[in-house]
């Protein structure tokens, strides 16, 4: 067969970690176990980026996805309060489901295996020296405008996120009774206005969930 | 003088020498991480016991003395207590992640150090996005947090979790953003490249980063943003005693609470050590006729020095409440920074001003531009916002 | 401005770290098992008896009257009465405690058992180095130990002692003229009956301040 | 050296997990996490082409991905951020309560 | 050109607006309407003497008759424009003057006649409205506005006539008169449209392209119809025919003598003075054209010859059957219809000017004969046979008085009476005219039958015994004073046209008027002759009555005692009646029978036939809904439906379902992609 050093041990691995932490991700009850599967697959994906020597692309996948977006999925997994609650993974549904993703694998897959173009690709030019200074020549000047509009993305979607979750509840956002009114009330009658007002929003209060 | 600079690297090569060929390629990676492990495992003994001591004579009082001579057999008596405590785990805890929360802290801890340069050509790996790895391994640090935190299965630790990774990712903004105008006015985000830039000399003065006013206020910055980071001082909130006993570290003890321990110090010195590199000119030396001393010395000493700084602010400063927190990070450092990346584009433009009094000039318009911010955004923050107190029994 | 405030505290610490350098004085630390901050006077821990004289077992204020065994909230305090009397300071027989024990791990030092004393035959003492190895052995008192001299007492509570000893240095007093005028009323008797029982011989006071009667 | 169609076919695989999650699992979270999933095969499949092809040097699936990892980023955000506000509306994210558009 | 000519067309409009008014007014208005009527008439007679004044003397540069005209656009059809105008010439001034007068005394005379009629005010409103129409027809400068006026006379005719429409005769006589003057009128239509077809306009004067002036009339006289005949000459005849139905000539008189129904002064005012006098003045109007002549042989021209036979002939005959009645009104109608029938024989034979003048002293003593009629049935309290009456002269006898002057001016009493001088006028014409002597010789018999059926009506009326039940009253002066001016008038007009000075000829066609007596001599043979005619037609009634006067109303006349059959004939009018009821009557009868066959069947028929395909139509149509569209399209819509329900199911809400779907169309494009490939 081929030669043991042939064989890409390195990628094999990362590869195997990825797959494996991806169909734990997907499958586990415990959706936090998931949460963090999820993210040895991201840092997995991270590390065959590196494989493949992009390294800013890597640290980048790392900054974003394990940094940002696995908190993000983790915060969210608390909210909902499903960290308590296993769910049960299979059902009728979810096998046509998964024979569906299958049939995609396979319609995926199959090109690929009996394409005879991809076997004439060279095995591995020399590796391209992705600096980043050159990366950030490129983003400056070539992707300039993309750059300028993934920032406003990012903006809105920050501010939308915000909007979307915000919990606007109007008795919150008044704390205390206007400094007016406490004013008008006087201090000799203060004690029974003041202790209603007070006794009232701590009664609401107290009802909140 | 040269060999004594390079003490370490002629030894290193040396010893990769002896190794037989095939293994060679894992020898220089065991060279060059054995010596890193064992320099901070040790500065983080003594660091423990250096604070304590300072701790107690700035409170008047004596540090810890009785272990060894002036108490400094201090740590090892810690670490043996660590090891010898009894490691309880809680019936209820997710016995997985509780395990694995303090590696998934301090691996990356370790990892943050390998790109730092501690002398010439002293850096583990010269990594072309040092500074980006750097943030991206630190970013992973909330994650153990929250793994510790919510592990725990104890409110305590999930509220002291929640703190500490909404505390770690308000102040992460900051401190990106103030390295970013190092690596604007560099050009580069390896981090020997940008100590190669700060180690011209300019009438005996090293042209270091903090010299110039968005260095200063960059460094201060950096410095208050990675404190917050590293839950050092000001900002211990997530395990504040006074509230929620430890925080996530409640439910730890023993090896792992050790590890956790550690693991912050670890970050402290990270934070430092890139403080140093990126504000400080790493490890070239304060000045010119100093130059051919050994690099890594300056960058051990100004290493000291911050690390001095950090215990005597931990000594003064007393903790932040939770919103004063928030507010300070988004509504103070960010907006600092912002204007501080102005002042560093401004100052790098106005490099080729050639009339006499430039240089004063143009520090004195840095300068003044980001007083200014400074003192406006500190007059708006102060603001008293919260209505009088309303006495409701009281009479 | 915003940053005054922190800098003032900075210099404060750092004025305390040099200066604990350079004037030891400023240190408060007492280095406690060699130095010891000397106990104020009305600090308190556990009971101890107090007993006038030299024999402790004869000098014993206390009556075994067991007020203070009813009264104590823990109940850490435990009597047993003696068959026979032995006179007291006024010279009157009193019953005396054959074992009184007090069981220092539940004795919360309430100082309950010290107001309610009408002999003030218990007080409280300063003793707090009572860590013990075991903790059933030493940790119950017993009459031998609990028993300590006046002379103690006053060097641990002098103004408690000094008014104490007035008050029983009275009532001895009292006690003795009234012995007199009985002795004389009872002399006037037996010289009416001639024979007059001799008084006991009155206690002798423990410590050296005690006034001769 | 790793010829590319390892990478692909194992970009496709990841895929493949990712759709099998987000079609298998009820939870709206998991089936996020499987769109995220699909979302690095994706930019798996950038990078694997842009190492392997001749014009390396342009660095255009490096900022591909560069650039999909940004708004990969925004979406989770406003994803995760709907979910919450469901799930605050219908008191649980399973995904079968949730199919009216009304408030 | 006078002023007056451009306020002309106020005279028709002014008793107009007062009918209008009068219509809007209530029934018990009726001293309001009669003032508002009387008082339009008057301002009329005021406008009309107004004109009438420039229309005397010589026009400066002699010769020819003086005219003012005045036209104006009625309204434009796509590029040709209707013109209307009004004329201002001796003829019509004349003709103004008398109708105005004659109609304003009649108006005060039937305040009088009317004063107990409940109805008052309309009847004053049809007799402005009648009076506008008559004065619209005079002063009309075309052939159209002339036509319009002629209809609306012919309408006011009817309800005049109709006036007491409760009672079933008068309403049937209206119905007569409208039917035969419209027969007229159609003839009079068709002569309109073929002259304005012919000259492209109906303006009678339009300097110098109307159609009555010289360029119309010689591109008339070239032109002949298909027949042989002149157009001019048909289209004469046919404006005749309107004149004929209009005047009651021969053929279409039937109507007049049944227009008695109608009061006394619609009578005297449409049947003496006017609305005859119509037919008269139209062919007066369109002499010219009457007088092209194709032939070009002296004389006349056959328009002029036919309408003096039919003149002479409508006079004998008129004569004859009016000695044979017996009701006071009807005999005067008749009279009527004989001196329409003189006017005519004059106008074909003599020209304008002589049938003018008979028109005019006509209308004066015909009005007062009809008047006084009137005032003899309201003193005789609604009583209108003769034989009834009798011996009225002492009960009334300014009535007698008037009544006497009209019946010897009637019949032509010489030298005093003006009808002897028109009449006189007539006779030479008809003796000089070329045609034939016949018409002059039917003249002279008719004078004779005149003056005897006048001399009997008088007989009966006022003098012999007193029959009347009754005690006869003499009539208020309201109405006996508008007789007494009559009077006066019948024996002056007579002096305008004698022979010695013809005023009146000079007048009306222009020539010079100059004193001359010779004239006289030269007419005196003919003068002669008609006095004994006269003589002889009076004595002979007179003898004739007082020495068989019947002894009872009831009992026979002496005439038709002795020829009982001519007399019967004469009694029943001819027969004329049911002559037409005969003929004309059965054939319209006829007409409408076929038409109802042919309406119930053939058309009726159509129409079911038609309905019948609607229905075969309609049950195809339902088949077709039932079968093609119900089952064919209302199917493939359920189809349709089931179908989109199956879709539907897939549009659940469900966000896997669709992340399903997407799945399955990778797969399917993958596999066509590899598909595609593999070959």
């Amino acid at each position: 067969m081929r030669m043991l050093s042939d064989i890409p041990i390195a990628f094999l691995m990362i590869a195997a970690v990825t797959l494996v932490s991806a169909v734990c991700a997907m499958s586990l009850r415990n959706l936090v176990h998931c949460g963090l599967c999820l993210v040895l697959t991201f840092v997995g994906l991270a590390a065959t980026y590196l494989h493949l020597s992009a390294e800013f692309v890597g640290f980048a996948q790392v900054l974003v996805y394990v940094g940002a977006v696995a908190i993000l999925i983790v915060f969210t997994i608390l909210l909902t309060r499903n960290a308590e609650v296993t769910l049960s993974p299979v059902s009728q549904s979810s096998l046509v489901g998964l024979g569906i993703a299958i049939a995609v694998c396979g319609s995926l897959v199959l090109p690929l295996v009996t394409s005879p173009s991809l076997r004439r690709l060279p095995a591995q030019s020399l590796a391209p020296d992705a600096q980043v200074q050159r990366i950030g020549e490129k983003l400056m000047a070539q992707y300039v405008i993309p750059l300028e509009a993934l920032a406003l993305v990012l903006t809105a979607a920050m501010i939308g996120a915000v909007v979307i979750a915000m919990r606007d509840d109007p008795e919150r956002n008044d704390p205390s009774p206007s400094p007016q009114n406490q004013k008008d009330t006087g201090s000799v009658s203060n004690s029974p206005a003041g202790t209603a007002l007070n006794s009232s929003s701590s009664t609401s209060s107290s009802q909140r969930p | 003088m040269e060999t004594l600079d390079q003490i370490f690297v002629l030894a290193k090569h040396w010893l990769v020498a002896r190794v037989p060929e095939p293994l060679a390629w894992l020898a220089t990676i065991l060279l060059s991480i054995g010596p890193l492990i064992t320099v901070f495992a040790s500065c983080f003994a003594i660091t423990t016991i250096v604070e304590r001591k300072a701790l107690g004579r700035i409170q008047n009082r004596f540090g810890p003395n009785r272990v060894g001579p002036f108490g400094l057999l201090q740590p090892l008596a810690d670490g043996l207590k660590m090891l010898i405590k009894e490691d309880l785990v809680p019936a209820q805890a997710d016995k997985v992640v509780h395990l694995l929360a303090p590696f998934a802290l301090v691996v990356p801890a370790w990892l943050t150090f390998s790109v730092l340069p501690f002398g010439r050509n002293m850096t583990v790996i010269d990594l072309d996005a040092g500074l980006l790895f750097f943030f991206a391994v630190g970013a992973s640090s909330e994650l153990a947090v929250f793994m510790a935190g919510w592990s725990s299965r104890n409110k305590y630790a999930l509220m002291g979790a929640m703190r500490g990774i909404a505390q770690m990712i308000s102040y992460e903004v900051p401190l990106v953003l103030s390295t970013v105008a190092v690596v604007m006015s560099v050009g580069s985000l390896s981090l020997p490249s940008i100590v190669e830039a700060q180690s011209a000399y300019v009438f005996g003065m090293p042209t270091w980063h903090v010299f110039t006013p968005w260095g200063l206020s960059g460094f201060i910055l950096f410095l208050i943003a990675g404190a917050a980071e590293a839950n050092r001082a000001p900002f211990d909130l997530p395990e504040a005693e006074s509230e929620i006993i430890a925080g996530y570290l409640t439910e730890y003890s023993g090896f792992k609470y050790a590890l956790f321990f550690m693991g912050e110090y670890l970050g402290l010195f990270a934070i430092t050590g890139m403080g140093i590199t990126l504000f400080l000119g790493g490890w070239t030396a304060p000045v010119s006729f100093l130059a051919t001393t050994p690099s890594w010395f300056w960058f051990f000493a100004k290493f000291g020095a911050i690390i001095a700084l950090f215990i005597w602010v931990r000594g003064t400063v007393p903790r932040l409440r939770m919103d004063q927190l928030m507010k300070f990070a988004w509504k103070f450092l960010v907006p600092l920074t912002l204007v501080n990346l102005v002042v560093a584009a401004f100052w790098h433009f106005s490099g080729t001003w050639q009339f006499p009094g430039a240089i004063f000039a143009r520090w004195l318009l840095g300068a003044g531009f980001i007083g200014g911010a400074y003192v406006t955004l500190g007059r708006a923050l102060h603001t008293n916002q919260f209505p009088p107190r309303v006495y409701a029994y009281a009479e | 401005m915003l940053g005054t405030g922190l800098i003032q505290g900075l210099m404060e610490t750092a004025k305390n770290f040099v200066g604990s350098y350079h004037d030891e004085a400023r240190l408060v630390t007492v280095q406690y098992p060699e130095e010891k901050i000397p106990a104020k006077e009305n600090s308190r821990n556990f009971p101890f008896l107090v007993y006038d004289g030299e024999d402790p077992q004869a000098g014993l204020r206390c009556v075994a009257c067991q007020i203070c065994e009813k009264e104590c909230p823990p109940k850490c305090i435990y009597i047993v009465k003696s068959k026979d009397k032995k006179p007291d300071y006024t010279g009157k027989a009193q019953l005396y405690p054959a074992t009184f024990d007090i069981d220092v791990s539940v004795c919360m030092s309430c100082q309950i058992c010290v107001e309610v004393c009408p002999f003030d035959a218990i007080k409280m003492d300063q003793v707090f180095e009572l860590s013990t190895s075991d903790r059933f052995a030493t940790l119950l008192l017993k009459k031998t130990t609990l028993a300590k001299p006046n002379a103690y007492f006053h060097q641990i509570h002098p103004t408690d002692a000094a008014e104490i000893d007035g008050r029983l240095a009275e009532e001895k007093r009292k006690a003795e003229e009234k012995a007199k005028a009985a002795a004389a009323a009872k002399a006037a008797a037996a010289a009416a009956a001639t024979t007059g029982t001799d008084p006991k011989a009155p206690p002798v006071g423990g410590a050296a301040k005690s006034p001769t009667n | 050296m790793t010829p590319l169609h390892y990478y692909l076919i194992f970009a496709a695989l990841l895929f493949s997990v990712g759709l099998a999650g987000a079609l298998m699992r009820r939870n709206a979270i998991l089936v996020l996490i499987g769109i995220e999933l699909m979302l690095n095969a994706a930019n798996l499949n950038f990078i694997a082409f842009w190492r392997y092809s001749p014009t390396a040097n342009e660095l255009v699936g490096l900022m591909f991905v560069l650039f999909s990892i940004g708004i990969a980023a925004a979406e989770a955000a406003v994803g995760l951020a709907i979910i919450i506000s469901i799930y605050r509306h219908h008191r649980s994210t399973q995904l079968q309560h949730v199919d009216r558009l009304k408030g | 050109m006078p002023s007056i000519v451009n306020y002309l067309w106020l005279i028709p409009a002014l008793p107009l607006l007062a009918a209008g008014m009068i219509a809007l007014l209530k029934q018990r208005h009726r001293s309001l309407s009669a003032s508002l009527s009387i008082g339009s008439l008057a301002i009329s007679l005021g406008l009309s003497i107004a004109a009438f004044v420039p229309t005397l003397g010589p026009i400066e540069g002699g010769g020819g008759v003086k005219r003012w005209v005045h036209n104006l656009d009625w309204f434009e059809f796509g590029n040709t424009t209707l013109r209307l105008g009004w004329v201002l010439d001796p003829l019509t001034a004349a003709m103004l003057v008398m109708v105005t007068f004659v109609g304003l005394l009649i108006f005060i005379y039937s305040v009088g006649y009317m004063a107990h009629d409940e109805n008052a005010a309309r009847f004053f409103c049809f007799l402005s409205l009648f009076a506008a129409a008559m004065l619209g027809i005079l002063i009309s400068n075309s052939l159209l506005l002339l036509f319009m006026s002629w209809e609306l006379v012919g309408l006011a005719s009817y309800l005049l006539i109709g006036f007491w429409y409760h009672k079933p005769s008068a309403a049937a006589a209206a119905k007569k008169a409208f039917i035969t003057t419209r027969i007229g009128d159609m003839g009079f239509l068709l002569g309109l449209l073929w002259l304005y077809g012919e000259t492209g306009t109906l303006l009678f004067y339009d300097n110098g392209n109307g159609c009555l002036e010289q360029s119309a009339l010689n591109r008339l006289n070239t032109l002949t119809t298909a027949g042989g005949m002149g157009v001019a000459t048909a289209i004469s005849l046919l404006l005749f025919c309107g004149a004929a139905g209009k005047s009651g000539q021969v053929p279409l008189h039937v109507w007049l003598p049944d227009a008695m129904e109608g009061p006394t002064p619609v009578s005297a005012l449409i049947h003496a003075a006017t609305m005859v006098a119509a037919g008269v003045f139209l062919i007066a109007r369109v002499f010219p054209l009457m007088d092209v002549d194709p032939a070009n042989v002296a004389g006349s021209s056959t328009a002029l010859s036919v309408v003096t036979w039919v003149g002479a002939v409508t006079a004998v005959f008129a004569a004859l059957i009016a000695v044979g009645q017996n009701d006071i009104k009807r005999i005067l109608a008749y009279s009527t219809v004989s001196q329409l029938g003189y006017m005519m024989l004059g106008l074909g034979a003599g020209g304008v000017a002589v049938g003018m003048f008979h028109l005019l002293t006509h209308a004066f003593f015909k009005a007062l004969l009809f008047l006084g009629a009137g005032s003899v049935i309201h003193g005789c309290h609604e009583e209108q046979d003769i034989r009834r009456m009798g011996g009225l002269r002492r009960q009334m006898p300014t009535t007698f008085l008037t009544y006497a002057i009209g019946m010897m001016a009637l019949s032509g009493v010489p030298l005093l009476f003006s009808g002897f001088w028109s009449k006189d006028e007539i006779l030479h014409a008809a003796s000089v005219w070329p045609v034939s002597r016949l018409p002059f010789y039917l003249g002279l018999f008719g004078a004779v039958l005149t003056a005897f059926y006048m001399t009997r009506q008088m007989f009966f009326v006022f003098f012999g015994k007193q029959h009347l039940g009754k005690e006869a009253h003499e009539s208020p002066t309201v109405m006996t004073i508008p007789l007494v001016i009559l009077a006066i008038a019948a024996v002056l007009v007579g002096f305008w046209g004698t022979p010695a000075w013809p005023w009146l000829h000079a007048y009306l066609t222009g020539h010079e008027l100059h004193l001359d007596l010779s004239a006289l001599a030269k007419s005196a043979t003919l003068m002669l002759i008609s006095t004994a005619v006269v003589a002889l037609g009076m004595i002979s009634a007179w003898r004739l009555y007082t020495r068989k006067t019947p002894s009872s109303p009831q009992a026979l006349d002496p005439l038709e005692a002795a020829q009982p059959a001519v007399f019967g004939v004469l009694k029943n009018r001819a027969y004329i009646d049911e002559f037409y009821e005969a003929t004309v009557i059965r054939l319209n009868h006829l007409l409408s029978v076929t038409s109802d066959v042919l309406d119930r069947f053939l058309w009726n028929g159509l129409v079911q036939l038609v309905s019948l395909m609607a229905i075969a139509l309609a049950s195809v149509g339902k088949a077709l809904d039932q079968f093609v569209i119900n089952l064919g399209f209302d199917g493939w819509c359920g189809g349709l439906k089931q179908g989109a329900r199956g879709f539907a199911r897939l549009q659940n809400g469900q966000v896997q379902s669709y992340l399903r779907v997407i799945g399955l169309s990778l797969v399917a494009l993958v596999v066509v992609l590899l598909w595609e490939r593999r070959r």
